[in-house]
C-alpha cells in the first residue's frame, strides 16, 4: 500500500512537466484558441508529434503491440500534466479512450492493427459514445448497427466526440436494431475518411468536439471489436468508458492545480492598499479551501487510476467519485480563481482564461458531477426506485 | 406591510403601459442593429431615448423641465418593473442616464448641462466613466491621472482601465488629480475630455469570452488639451462628486439589477424543462431543486430590495440597499453557473459568433456559460464583492476595522 | 406596495420586545430547559398568563369571537420576536396552529366555542396533523375517523405534536377508513381530556412535542370542523397548514437573527492575540454571510406573510420558499455562530445553545428545507414524472 | 503507488487479527461499564490496556522494552485500522496514550517514567493536559498559571480551561510559566501535578449535549505545592516540549480521526435506507445525493491521509498531514449535519437520559443532531479550524502573514 509516486513515476512527471514547460506554454495555447478551427489543429501538430517521438502514446499500449506495457498510473502522471498545461493534443482521446477499447475488446490481430501504428507513427484515435442527449454510457446509445453479408452497416449520429473531426479512426459504439438498454451492444473501429464529421464551436478550443456522422457506413468484420450481442458487451464498453472517464477526472485536477497555483501566485504578486492581498485573510481562507479541493480532487483521481492499475472491484465507485470531485473541485477553483484575480482574469489577454474553460467544459463532458453523484447514489445502494437497466458505467 | 399597489399607483402603470404599447422599438427592429458596448447608441436606440425624453418618460421621477413627470418613488418603481418586463432598455448608454448626465446636472456649469447632459438625455451622444486606473483598482484615492491647470485648460497625462463602453462613446467624464502636494482623496477633480480630442487614445480589453464584442476598454491620454471650463463642480472636489456619482448608480441599479435577474430566471424556467428531461430521475431532482434555489434567492432579491426600497421612502438609511448589489451580483452568477451545470454536455457549445442579443450585442446571445464567465464583470466591478463585504461589515454591522 | 412595518406593526414589535425583555429573558429558558417535562411548562406559565393579559393570543382572532381581528403581518411581528427570545410559550401551537385552523374550518358556532376561550380566557389549542413519518401534509394522514351514530371515533397515533400534552383543545387531522391521499379527510377538535398524550424527549424543550393516541376516542358532532369528505376539505386544512408552516419560518428567522447578533456582540467584545476576533476579516465576511442569509430568511419570511394576509395566489408557494430559507440560514448560522463562539458556545452554561437547538428543530418540523425545495420544484412545474396525488400543501 | 498491500503486512494483520479475537473485551462488557470521560479506565480497560502492553500490541511501532514489537510504520497503519474496525479502544484515555506518555518518555526522568509514563501504558493511572487557559484561547504562548520554584518544590497558581478528562484523571501534564520576565514562550515549562493534591480542584464544563456526561473541566491551582522533581525535562522548555506534545498527537490522530469518520459513515449508511423510505421521490433524490457526497469526503480523507503517509514514509514533509485535521474533523461535522437533516423530524428527538455507548458513555449513543453539536469539540479544540487555515495558508502556501 502506497499512494506516493514511485522514483521511476516521480522521473516520468518531471520529464513530462519539462518537455511541456518548452512545447506547451500558454503562448502556443493562444495561438490555438485564436487560430480557425482546421487551422489550430495544425499549430498543435508539433506538440503530439514531440510526444509521439517520446512515447507518450506508447504508454499503456501492450508490448506485442510495440508499446511500453505500463499501468494507468503511468497514464495518469502524464494527463495530469497535460490538464496543467491545458495542452491542445489528441493524447485524451487517443491513449484514453481508444487505446482503451481496442485493448478491452479487441484481438490480438486487430490490437496489433490499431494500437501499433498509435504507438510507433503516431496515428491517432478516439472513441464515439455520447449522443444528442450528452451521456456517456453505454445504454444510451441509439446508432445501430445492422448485419449486412460479412460486413455491418452504421447509422446515427454521435456527439461530442473528442478529436472526432481529426482522430484517424473511431471506435464507435452502436446497437443491434430492436434492441434497448444493455442489449445488443458492440464496438466498431471506423476510420475518418468513412464517415462525415463536423467540428462544434466550442468554448475550449484547445480540446476540439465534434459531430460525427455515420449515414450508412459499412464496416467490414475485421472492424467488429465487439459483436452487437456479445454477452460481455456492457462489461467491456464499460471498462473502457472508466478508463476514459478516469483520464478526464485526472486532467481535470492537473487543470484545477494549475487554477489554484496562478491564482496563489497572483495573490501573492498583486498588492492593493500598499500589501499583497495574499495577506488579507479572507483571501488566505479562500485559497486553502481552492487547496483542499484540489487535494481532495487529486487524492480520488489517483484513488481512481489505482483501482484500474489494480483491477480493484472497486473501480466502478472510485471513477466516479474521482470525476465528482474534480468536477466540485472546478466549480470551486473557477469561481475563486477567475474572483481573486479581479479585472485582469477576466479579459481575453491574460491566460487564465484557457484553464477555467477546460476544467468547466470537462466536467460537462464524460458526466458532469451531478451525474456523477446519481451513479455514486446508485452504486451505495441509496437508490430505492430506480427503474432497471440503468447501471452505471 | 402591502403587497398590492393602490389604484393611482395602477393608473399610471396603465397609463405608461398604453403609451408604451404604442411608441415602443419592436424586438426586430432593436435585434437587426444592438447596442455593440454600452457606450454605443444605434439610430432606433437615439429616436427611443428621445421619444421617451420628450414624452416625460425617459426619467419620470425628475421634474417636467428635465424630461419627467415628478412621478413618485412608487410610481418609478412600477414604470422601472414594467420596462424590463417588455424587453426595452431606457437608454443604451446606462452610465449616461444613470450616472453622468446626473451628475453634470447637479454639479455643472448651465454650459455643461447644455453640451453634455441634454444630448444624453435626447439620446444625442453617450458618455463614458473614467475612473479605474492599472495599479489603483477599485482604490479611487490612489488615482494617479494628472490634468494640469495650465491658463484657461488642462494638460492632461495618464491611464485609464475598464472604462466601459469607451471604445464606443462621445465623451469621457474623467476622474483625474488636480493636485497631487493635497491628501490622496483630496486632490482629486472631474473634466469633461471628448473622446476624440488629440491625444486621447482607447484601447478595447475584449473580454474571456464573446472578444468580437469588447465592452472594457484601456484609455491613454497624452498631453490632452481642454479647456478649463470642461472642471465639472469646484476644484479639487471631485471626491464628493465621485461618491454622489456611485449614489447615482446604486439609486438606479437596484430595481434593473432586480428586474435582470427576473429575466435570468424567466429564461431559466423557460429553459429547465428541456434539460431536466435529458436526465435520470435521480438527476433530475436534485438539478431541480438546484433551479429552485436559484428561484428561491431570486424571489429574495426582490423581497430584500422592496424593504430596503420601504424604508428608504421613509427616509431611513437602509442597509438593505448596502446587500443587494452584493446578493444580487452573486446570485446572477449562480444562476449561470447552475444554468450550464443542468444544461449538461450541450454547455460546452459557444453561441455562434456574431451573435446578437434583441438589444445588446452579448448578453441575451451568450450561452449560459457565457453568462456565467460574464457576470464576474457583476462581482467584480464598482466594488468587488470582497470590498462590499469589507464595507457591509464595517459600516452596517460596525465592526472594528483590520 | 409597501415592505416596510406600518407605524402601529412598528409599535407592536417593540412593546413585544420590551416584554419579553423582562418576561422571558435567557435566564426564564434556562429554568425551562433545566426542569423536568412537567416542571418546564408551569415555569413557562406566567408568561403565558402575560400574554393572555396583553391579548396577543387573541390577535388574529375575529372580533365577533372575541378578538382583535388583526392579520397576519401583526401576528408575525408577534411570532418573530418569541423566536428571538426562544421563548417557551403555547403561543405558536395556539395562535399559529389551532386558532386557523378553527378560523378556516369552523362554523360561527364552533369559533365561538373554541376561539372566544383563546381570546379571553388563555384556553390553549394545537393541531395534531404529522404522523411517524414526519411529514406535515393531509395526504399523509393514516388516523381514522369512523362514523357511529351522530358521533364519530377516532383511532390513530399523531406525533410531533406542539404542546401536545397540554394543549386545551387538539385540532386532529384524519379520513375516512378506505382513504388515501386528498380523500376522505376531516378534522375533529378533541379536548385534551379526551386523549392520551406522552410528552416526547427534545432536543429544544423550551418548544415542548408529544405524541398524541387516539384510541377509539368518540367526538361529538359539534366537534367536527370538517366533515371527511368536504370536498373543500383539502384546500381548507392546507391553508391553515400553510398559515401554521410560516410562522414556524418567521420565528426560526426571529431566532437566527438572535444568533447572529449574539455572535457579532461577541465577535466585537472577545479578544485573541491582543485584538478583537471581529476585525479578523475571514470573520468579518462570515458574518456578513451570516447577516445576509437572515435578511434573506426574514424578506422571504415577510413575504410569505403578506401573501397570506391578502389571500395571494403565491401564498403556497410563498410559504415553501419562506420556510426554506429558513432552513438554510438556520444552517449557516447555527454552523457559523457555534464555530465563531470557539469552547465557550460549546458549554451548557452558555446560552447560546438555546438559541442553536430552537433553530435545528424548527427546521426540521412542518416539512424541512429539504423538503420544501422539493415542494418548490414541484409548484414551478420542474417534475416530469411525479406521481398524482402528492401537492404540496 | 500500490493499492494492496504486500505478503509479509499481511501476515501482520493476520498475526494480530488471531490475537485480538482471543483478547479482545466484548462489546457487552465495554457498554455494561463504559468510560465517563477521556480521564476515566473502568476496570475492563484498565485489564484490556494491560492485556495489550503484556502481549507487545498497545504501541507496536515501539521497542520491545516499552511494550512494542518495532512494527513498521505501515503495519502500524494495519493494526490501527484493524483497531478501529473491531471497535475497540486501545486505551479510554487517548491523551495519556498518545501524548502524554510518549512525552514523558521522551523528556522525563527515570522517576517520571517509572511513576507516570508507564503505569498509563499498564492501565494503571490516567492523565489529562493543562494547556488552555481563559483569556489565552488557543493561544499556548500567552498561559499565565504560575509555577514557582521554592527551594525543592514548585508552588502553582492559576487556572487551566478545557482540559478534557480531569475530572476523572489522576495526575495533570501541566504547562506552566516559570520565568515571567522571559519572552512570552520562553518562560514555560511542563510540571506533573496529581489531581488529588490539595489546591487543586476541578469544575466539570458540562456541553451543551449530554450535559450529564462532563468532558471538559476548568482546573483551578491554588499554591498548590508539588516536588521540584515533577518539573519534566528542562526549566523553561515547555514550548519545545509542546510542540513535541502536539507533533505525537497529530502523528496519532490522523489514521484515528479517518476510521472514526468511516464508522460513522458506516452506520450512516446503514440508516440511509429508512430515511429515505420516509421521503418522496424528489427529496429522496436530494437526500441521497447529500449522502453520497459525505461519502465521497469520506474516501477523500482516507485516501488524503493515505498520500501523507507515503510522503513521511519516505522522509518528506507532508503537507496533506496539515490539511487533514482540517479536513476530517468539517467532514465529520458536515456528516452529523447531514444525516439529522436526512433523518428529518425525527431527528429533534435526544437519546434518553444516561444513553451509553459500547466504551464511552455518549458519541456513539448519541443522536445525530448530538453528534452533529459535540463535533464543534473536533473544529474547536486542539487549534480551531480558523487557525488550521491560518497555518496552511502561511506554513504550506508561502502567503505573507496579515
Amino acid at each position: 500500500m502506497d499512494f506516493e509516486l514511485t522514483n521511476d513515476q516521480q522521473e516520468l512527471r518531471d520529464a513530462v512537466r519539462a518537455v511541456l514547460a518548452t512545447a506547451c506554454p500558454p503562448s502556443m495555447v493562444r495561438q490555438v484558441y485564436e487560430s480557425k478551427a482546421d487551422d489550430g489543429a495544425s499549430r498543435a501538430a508539433p506538440l503530439w508529434r514531440q510526444m509521439v517521438q517520446l512515447d507518450w502514446p506508447a504508454l499503456t499500449i501492450p508490448e506485442p503491440f510495440g508499446g511500453l506495457g505500463l499501468g494507468y498510473v503511468e497514464l495518469a502522471v502524464v494527463v495530469e500534466e497535460l490538464g496543467r498545461a491545458v495542452a491542445p493534443t489528441p493524447f485524451v482521446s487517443t491513449a484514453t479512450q481508444f487505446v482503451p477499447m481496442v485493448r478491452q475488446a479487441g484481438t490480438s490481430e486487430q490490437q496489433d492493427t490499431f494500437l501499433r501504428p498509435v504507438a510507433e507513427a503516431g496515428s491517432t484515435g478516439t472513441l464515439a459514445l455520447a449522443e444528442d442527449d450528452g451521456r456517456w454510457e453505454a445504454a444510451s446509445v441509439a446508432t445501430t448497427a445492422r448485419p449486412v453479408g460479412d460486413s455491418w452497416v452504421l447509422d446515427g449520429k454521435k456527439s461530442f466526440v473528442f478529436d472526432g473531426a481529426t482522430a484517424d479512426e473511431v471506435a464507435v459504439v452502436a446497437r443491434q436494431e430492436g434492441t434497448s438498454g444493455d442489449e445488443g451492444l458492440g464496438v466498431f473501429v471506423v476510420a475518418q475518411a468513412s464517415l462525415t464529421s463536423r467540428p462544434a464551436d466550442v468554448i475550449d478550443p484547445s480540446q476540439p468536439l465534434a459531430e460525427v456522422l455515420l449515414d450508412n457506413v459499412a464496416v467490414p468484420a475485421d472492424r467488429m471489436l465487439v459483436a452487437p450481442g456479445d454477452p460481455r458487451a456492457v462489461e467491456t464498453i464499460n471498462r473502457a468508458i472508466q478508463e476514459a472517464t478516469a483520464a478526464i477526472a485526472i486532467g481535470m485536477t492537473g487543470t484545477c492545480r494549475a487554477i489554484f497555483e496562478i491564482t496563489l501566485q497572483y495573490a501573492k504578486d498583486r498588492e492593493q492598499y500598499g500589501r499583497p492581498i495574499g495577506s488579507f485573510q479572507a483571501l488566505k481562507h479562500r485559497l486553502v479551501d481552492m487547496y483542499l479541493a484540489v487535494e481532495r480532487a487529486t487524492s480520488l483521481a489517483y484513488f481512481a487510476a489505482l483501482t484500474i492499475a489494480e483491477d480493484d472491484e472497486r473501480r466502478g465507485l472510485a471513477v466516479a467519485m474521482a470525476k465528482a470531485a474534480a468536477g466540485d473541485c472546478q466549480r470551486l477553483v473557477v469561481q475563486d480563481g477567475l474572483q481573486l484575480h479581479g479585472g485582469v482574469g477576466f479579459t481575453w489577454e491574460h491566460d487564465l482564461h484557457f484553464y477555467l474553460k477546460r476544467a468547466k467544459s470537462a466536467n460537462a463532458l464524460f458526466g458532469s458531477a451531478l451525474m456523477q453523484r446519481a451513479a455514486i447514489v446508485s452504486r451505495l445502494g441509496l437508490v430505492l426506485d430506480e427503474p432497471a437497466g440503468s447501471e452505471a458505467p | 406591510m402591502r403587497l398590492s399597489f393602490d389604484r393611482s399607483v395602477e393608473g399610471f402603470r396603465q397609463t405608461f403601459l398604453a403609451w408604451l404599447a404604442d411608441n415602443r422599438p419592436s424586438p426586430e427592429e432593436m435585434a437587426a442593429d444592438p447596442a455593440l458596448s454600452s457606450g454605443h447608441a444605434p439610430p432606433w436606440a437615439r429616436r427611443w431615448t428621445r421619444t421617451m425624453f420628450d414624452a416625460g418618460w425617459l426619467v419620470p421621477g425628475w421634474p417636467p423641465e428635465r424630461g419627467g413627470r415628478n412621478a413618485s418613488p412608487l410610481e418609478q418603481l412600477v414604470y422601472l418593473e414594467e420596462m424590463a418586463r417588455a424587453d426595452v432598455p431606457r437608454s443604451t448608454n446606462p452610465q449616461g442616464l444613470g450616472i453622468i448626465a446626473p451628475s453634470i446636472l447637479d454639479y455643472g456649469s448651465e454650459e455643461q448641462i447644455g453640451s453634455y447632459a441634454m444630448p444624453i438625455l435626447r439620446g444625442e451622444r453617450t458618455g463614458c466613466l473614467g475612473m479605474s486606473e492599472p495599479g489603483a483598482g477599485s482604490d479611487l484615492a490612489a488615482l494617479s491621472t494628472r490634468a494640469v491647470l495650465d491658463g484657461d485648460q488642462f494638460v492632461i497625462n495618464g491611464q485609464k482601465v475598464w472604462t466601459s463602453g469607451a471604445n464606443h462613446a462621445d465623451f469621457c467624464f474623467l476622474f483625474c488629480r488636480t493636485d497631487p502636494s493635497a491628501a490622496k482623496h483630496k486632490g482629486i477633480s472631474v473634466v469633461l475630455v471628448d473622446i476624440d480630442t488629440p491625444g486621447v487614445s482607447v484601447r478595447p480589453l475584449p473580454e474571456l469570452v464573446a472578444p468580437e464584442y469588447p465592452e472594457l476598454n484601456e484609455v491613454f491620454f497624452t498631453d490632452v488639451v481642454v479647456p478649463a471650463a470642461n472642471l465639472v463642480g469646484t476644484l479639487n472636489d471631485g471626491w464628493a462628486m465621485a461618491n454622489g456619482s456611485l449614489a447615482h448608480e446604486r439609486g438606479m441599479v437596484w430595481v434593473s439589477s432586480v428586474m435582470a435577474l427576473d429575466a435570468s430566471m424567466r429564461h431559466m424556467l423557460d429553459a429547465a424543462p428541456g434539460w431536466l428531461s435529458k436526465l435520470r430521475s435521480g438527476e433530475r431532482a436534485v438539478a431541480a431543486a438546484m433551479v429552485a434555489d436559484l428561484y428561491v434567492d431570486t424571489q429574495a432579491v426582490r423581497c430584500l430590495g422592496y424593504r430596503g426600497f420601504g424604508k428608504l421612502m421613509r427616509g431611513g438609511s437602509a442597509p438593505e440597499q448596502a446587500l443587494m448589489k452584493l446578493f444580487s451580483s452573486e446570485t446572477r452568477q449562480r444562476l449561470g453557473l447552475v444554468a450550464a451545470e443542468v444544461e449538461g454536455a450541450a454547455s460546452v457549445t459557444v453561441s455562434p459568433q456574431g451573435a446578437r442579443g434583441p438589444f445588446l450585442a452579448v448578453d441575451e446571445a451568450s450561452t449560459w456559460m457565457e453568462q456565467y464567465f460574464r457576470s464576474f464583470g457583476l462581482t467584480i466591478s464598482a466594488g468587488s464583492s470582497e470590498i462590499q463585504r469589507n464595507i457591509i461589515a464595517e459600516k452596517v454591522l460596525g465592526l472594528p476595522r483590520s
